[in-house]
């Protein structure tokens, strides 16, 4: 089992949302976050303008079991980039064990 | 009426809050940036626009224009805010309160059109429709005009007010195109809901605040005994509006939608504005239950023609200013056939004439400014692409 | 007198505001929901109520059963709204400004109950409420009723609006329970903090707005005079009483609490609304200050008792509108001890009454619609288990 | 008068609202309680203050103190609220609508010095502002005192509120110094932005709303024609100012930025108030365009002296009040060169009173309850190191 | 060290944290997520009625010691599951290290 | 490479971030989380006076390449601790691969 953070555009989310359940990927978890990164935005308050490099980001994260990880991958690298800089990233973390709550189960099936 | 005047003021932030209230954070401050700007420049070209009708020079030529037109106006005070200064209250304050009407026919669209119009273009289409459309319209009833002549009765602007802002927000929203993510690939029709429902709840409480001077005040007099039951058949109707669409609502959906609860109050309101001061309570009640019924169908109905108007402004300002415009023919002391035939006229007559000049006024628009933001803008929210900030700088936000 | 019922109208807002801002986020939409409900729903059977009393068949009827209860309420015009039409404004906006009255008795259980109870069942309540109870005790005092006959005074309502409103909330929040995690394993109280302040300062600011309306309103004629001192005690009743909770809380708990100022400015306006127009200034500052103190203490003393009111109306409403019906015997014009126990008397049968009608309405709905709603949905919040809706649907929450 | 009265009341909500907009929400609630603050204590200083003014005792000492200091004022109702009680209301009116002024000098210095003042150190500020500075310098003008002896002119409060307000505002934030991260290592200004524009910009048109209040009230007589002209002269300069701040500020910085039309809005207010009732429609127009440039130049100032006002209060009370008093001179009914000299003394001399004496106010404070909250305070957020709560407790912040 | 990351409902935080504390973890760090999985959510919205797969769920990030992994999530399972679809996971990633930032202590110590 | 977890007080944030520009670290992620731990924090409402082990800090989430790793933890201890109660805890966890969505790059390269 791997999890599978990617850091993505906001406004990328929904396709990627879509690529992911195309490869069978249904089962993620998100939140917001604020990224700090080569992407800088403009922006003008009471006549200070200034560019800020921490901007509003979307982190993904999904667990896999191996098989998945691969498409997984691809599905999110095929439908976040848009060229610019600031397309964000994807890290793969180890990860031990799983439990699904409901029942107890352990392992890959705990998964889906 | 100068307290009517500020209550009308006051309907600004109503509808600010309403619109604001019922789209997604990321396009806050791009709602209120029109608003301002509404208010702002609405009063100060009504201002000149005023001054000039009193001078021959320009006078002559915007009536010329009219004239030219075929539609009689012939007296020299024959434009907007000045025709019945001859009642109990001063010049200024007419002036003032028609200002503060007038900016609201571009408030109407600018809810519709949220979260997706690009500013200049919205800007430059509220000028024009501000400046030109509304006070032509005005002119023909208010101002002493043809439908006027004709017997047409709107009391308070259902049609004169309401419905030119929504004919403005409809053939907009239709030129607009959807919010993306609004309808799906099969066109169903998807829920983008509104991110702060208080504010929203808040608007509506403070829109029916201000009805009570834009009714109230529309008596354009002290005489107290009509002006309170202007009120009270106001109160009636946006009551029996928010109870028709909350029960109706759901008995179709099997839920108690806040939003639906909040449009029936508006529908209520603009239904009963034509015929305020003709209506008992009862009538008033079934014109308010009708109208939160309509106001239902209404938005079920946006939503089926494959428009997206995210605030219901065309359900509660065009269909509800007809449907009250209509049941002056059918309720209250001036109900009967001709009545009824010379609403219907009148509807006609400024709905033809607003469709085809917000096209035209569109086509320049979309030739010179452009109308739509593009697509990336759209899903970074016009907060940040338009204006460089944020609306809630703090908060962690959510929206997908 | 227009203006003062459209001020008591925004009154409304000015309770949705303080109740959802003391409140959790997950119950904001049910909130909004059940203040719409009592202003339009109250306005309408205002409407048929004041309509039938003015027709022989529904006035015998009701006035009969009073009558068969023993309380002399003869005159054709006993009931509300019409009983004092004699001054210099119209019998429509005394309907309205008594209507918007009307509806506050049940607004003010809707903050107590708020966060646990179930919507049909509040709104069954409501309904008998504001249709049957709140016009009953009217009745008995503004109708003319046996009250009147005896010397019972009460300007504005501290007794017939706010405590009946507080029996109501005690004796719901008495047989509803507390919210889930008010008092621990042990009992003690916990605090659930409302999710936001700023609106519900801003509410505070808006009753207070409105109490101009409220009691300047309620002196029912254009005296400037006698208004003009109204608001003047008003408003100072009102600040002594947010300064005196403010720091008595201080002084007891070691902070600036915002809530209990909150807090005090109401107590302070309801506990002046009795005898606004007998007190002088100083006496006004007098009742706000103890009406200060009361407040923080009768908050404390409703978590003794393990009950559980989210916005403090019991505190707030009931016990300090007792305080104030009791002042009129106590400081100002009319002080004296035969006024004190006249006011005694009225407060004790116009409580009795309240608990025994709350008692026999609330075991009706709880054997219909049933009271409270489960577990599962009271930690999930009412607004997705009722509504199916989120108040901020954009904003990432954080509440336990 | 008596709804003016009202409408003042709520500018306090508007003060409110857009101090809680404009800065962090971790300072929330401590702007919130100094409002209420503000407001309460406010009237009850005055309610004591106006009743000694009342009988000899204390008038006799607090005029001898006066007149020591060589300021001849030697009517015994000298003082506020009594002076021109010959007009159309009553004291009582009267009373209260300065009691509502008269707490509007410390809110607008509340605005400027939020986020790192001490709580204790402002409310000791506001109380010796509000009860000593503000009567004295209006006793001046509005007493009768010796500038209104010399024809200085000042319609509704340009210099006597806003600018006393204002000249406080400078100084303390002078003395306070900027808030943490405000300034980066080499003095560059960096940006705050405010949390919630949406609640800051229904400030703006409750503030708007208020100066109906503020200017139509200061007519003090119901002559209606006059009334009605300031109200037009009023809402055209908000218009004008709006406008004027946001197309200035684009040309200058590239963005439609919604903080500087609300600013404009205001300093358009600030201008026209002190010659509402001298201007035609086109003088308050150009007063309102020159505002608006000028509220945004002075908040660029400001950046530049390095002194940190959060809300802009220096450029929209002090610079917009000095402008609009000097307007008076130069534009409108009374324009000259001897009016123009008048008024720029009047400016001089009241702006020399309010320096020094916030200079000593301010030492005082300093040297019993200091005026900086530390370092860990301020970064954490007043609202938790100073009142152990937090504004939203449910949503998920995001702040740097 | 194990990295203990529980998706949870967020009804049944109360109960969990007071498990956790039950068997003497007293320090974790939690956040709400969106989660997308199998349970959905009815809502209706102006009249659209639809369901989401897409619910607020809490996340908690526990770092614990070796002997405290089978307690930790012995009480998780055993509060947050309600039996119905939707009760969310448990993840168990490895750690290699740990500071406390206080101390500068690192390792086992700087967990409790 | 490594992902380093630290969670710190907001108030500290500003130099954090600073400090890690100091050592080349310009790439990151962070949200705000709810700690419960050992610092207690004095609420009262309404007059009921309570102390909560519940408060707001924030998660900074840093993926490195190894050479990095003690850098970026000597600038987070050195700038992030008060040496009061509640300062935080720094966590390393290993992590298997990174991508850069943009180019779709992976390694070390895709962290820079
Ligand atoms: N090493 C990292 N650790 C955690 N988050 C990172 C890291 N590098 C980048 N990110 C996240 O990815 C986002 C995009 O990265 P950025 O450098 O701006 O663009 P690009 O990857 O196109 O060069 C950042 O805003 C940040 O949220
Ligand atoms: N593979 C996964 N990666 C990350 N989060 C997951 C994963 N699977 C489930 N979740 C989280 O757990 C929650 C509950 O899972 P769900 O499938 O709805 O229920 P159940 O576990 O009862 O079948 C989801 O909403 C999601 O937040
Ligand atoms: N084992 C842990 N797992 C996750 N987060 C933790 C853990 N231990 C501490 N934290 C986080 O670190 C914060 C500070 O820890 P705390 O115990 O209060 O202070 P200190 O580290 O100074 O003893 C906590 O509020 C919590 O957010």
């Amino acid at each position: 089992m791997k999890k599978i953070e990617a850091i993505i555009r906001k406004s990328k989310f929904d396709e990627v949302k879509e690529a992911l359940h195309g490869v069978e990927v249904n089962f993620f978890s998100y939140w917001d976050v604020t990224g700090v990164g080569n992407e800088k935005e403009g922006h003008v308050y009471r006549g200070i303008s200034y560019s800020t490099s921490e901007i509003q980001r979307r982190y993904l994260s999904i667990i896999v079991s191996e098989p998945f990880v691969e498409k997984t991958i691809n599905a999110i690298l095929s439908t976040a980039a848009s060229g610019k800089v600031g397309d964000g990233k994807i890290f793969i973390l180890p990860v031990e064990e799983a439990y699904r709550i409901r029942t107890g189960e352990k392992g890959n099936d705990s998964l889906n | 009426m100068m307290v009517c005047t500020a209550l009308v003021f006051f309907m600004h932030l109503g509808f600010s809050f309403l619109e604001i209230g019922l789209t997604r954070q990321k396009n806050t401050i791009n709602i209120l940036f029109k608003n301002f700007f509404v208010i702002t420049v609405g009063l100060l070209l009504y201002c000149i626009g005023g001054f000039n009708l009193m001078y021959p020079g320009f006078e002559d030529g915007d009536m010329g224009l009219l004239k030219f037109a075929g539609f009689g106006i012939t007296a020299p005070e024959g434009g907007m805010g000045f025709g019945y200064a001859d009642g109990g209250y001063t010049w200024w304050t007419d002036f003032l309160f028609q200002g503060m009407f007038a900016a609201t026919a571009a408030t109407i669209v600018s809810g519709a059109v949220a979260e997706r119009i690009k500013l200049k273009g919205f800007m430059l289409f509220a000028v024009l429709y501000v400046g030109l459309i509304y006070p032509i319209v005005g002119a023909w009833k208010w101002g002493g005009g043809f439908l006027d002549a004709w017997g047409f009765y709107d009391f308070a602007g259902s049609t004169l007010v309401h419905s030119v802002g929504g004919w403005g927000a409809l053939i907009t929203i239709y030129l607009l195109g959807a919010r993306i993510g609004k309808f799906d690939k099969d066109g169903k029709p998807k829920a983008l809901p509104g991110h702060n429902l208080p504010i929203a709840s808040a608007g509506v409480f403070i829109l029916w605040l201000g009805w009570f001077g834009f009714n109230g005040g529309s008596v354009l007099s002290a005489d107290p005994e009509l002006t309170s039951l202007t009120l009270v058949t106001t109160s009636l109707a946006a009551a029996a509006g928010g109870v028709a669409a909350t029960f109706f609502s759901n008995l179709l959906y099997k839920n108690y939608d806040l939003t639906m609860f909040m449009n029936g109050v508006l529908g209520g309101l603009v239904g009963i504005t034509a015929g305020a001061d003709q209506m008992s309570p009862t009538d008033a009640i079934l014109i308010g239950l009708i109208a939160g019924v309509v106001v239902v169908l209404g938005i079920a109905l946006i939503d089926k023609l494959k428009l997206d108007d995210p605030v219901g402004a065309v359900a509660v300002h065009l269909i509800c200013g007809i449907w009250g415009t209509l049941a002056v023919g059918i309720f209250g002391a001036m109900a009967g056939f001709d009545q009824f035939l010379v609403q219907l006229i009148g509807v006609g007559i400024v709905g033809a004439f607003c469709v085809i000049s917000s096209f035209i006024i569109l086509t320049i628009v979309k030739a010179t400014t452009g109308l739509r933001v593009d697509k990336e803008e759209e899903l970074n929210g016009l907060d940040l692409s338009e204006h460089g900030m944020e609306a809630y700088a703090d908060f962690r936000t959510n929206e997908s």
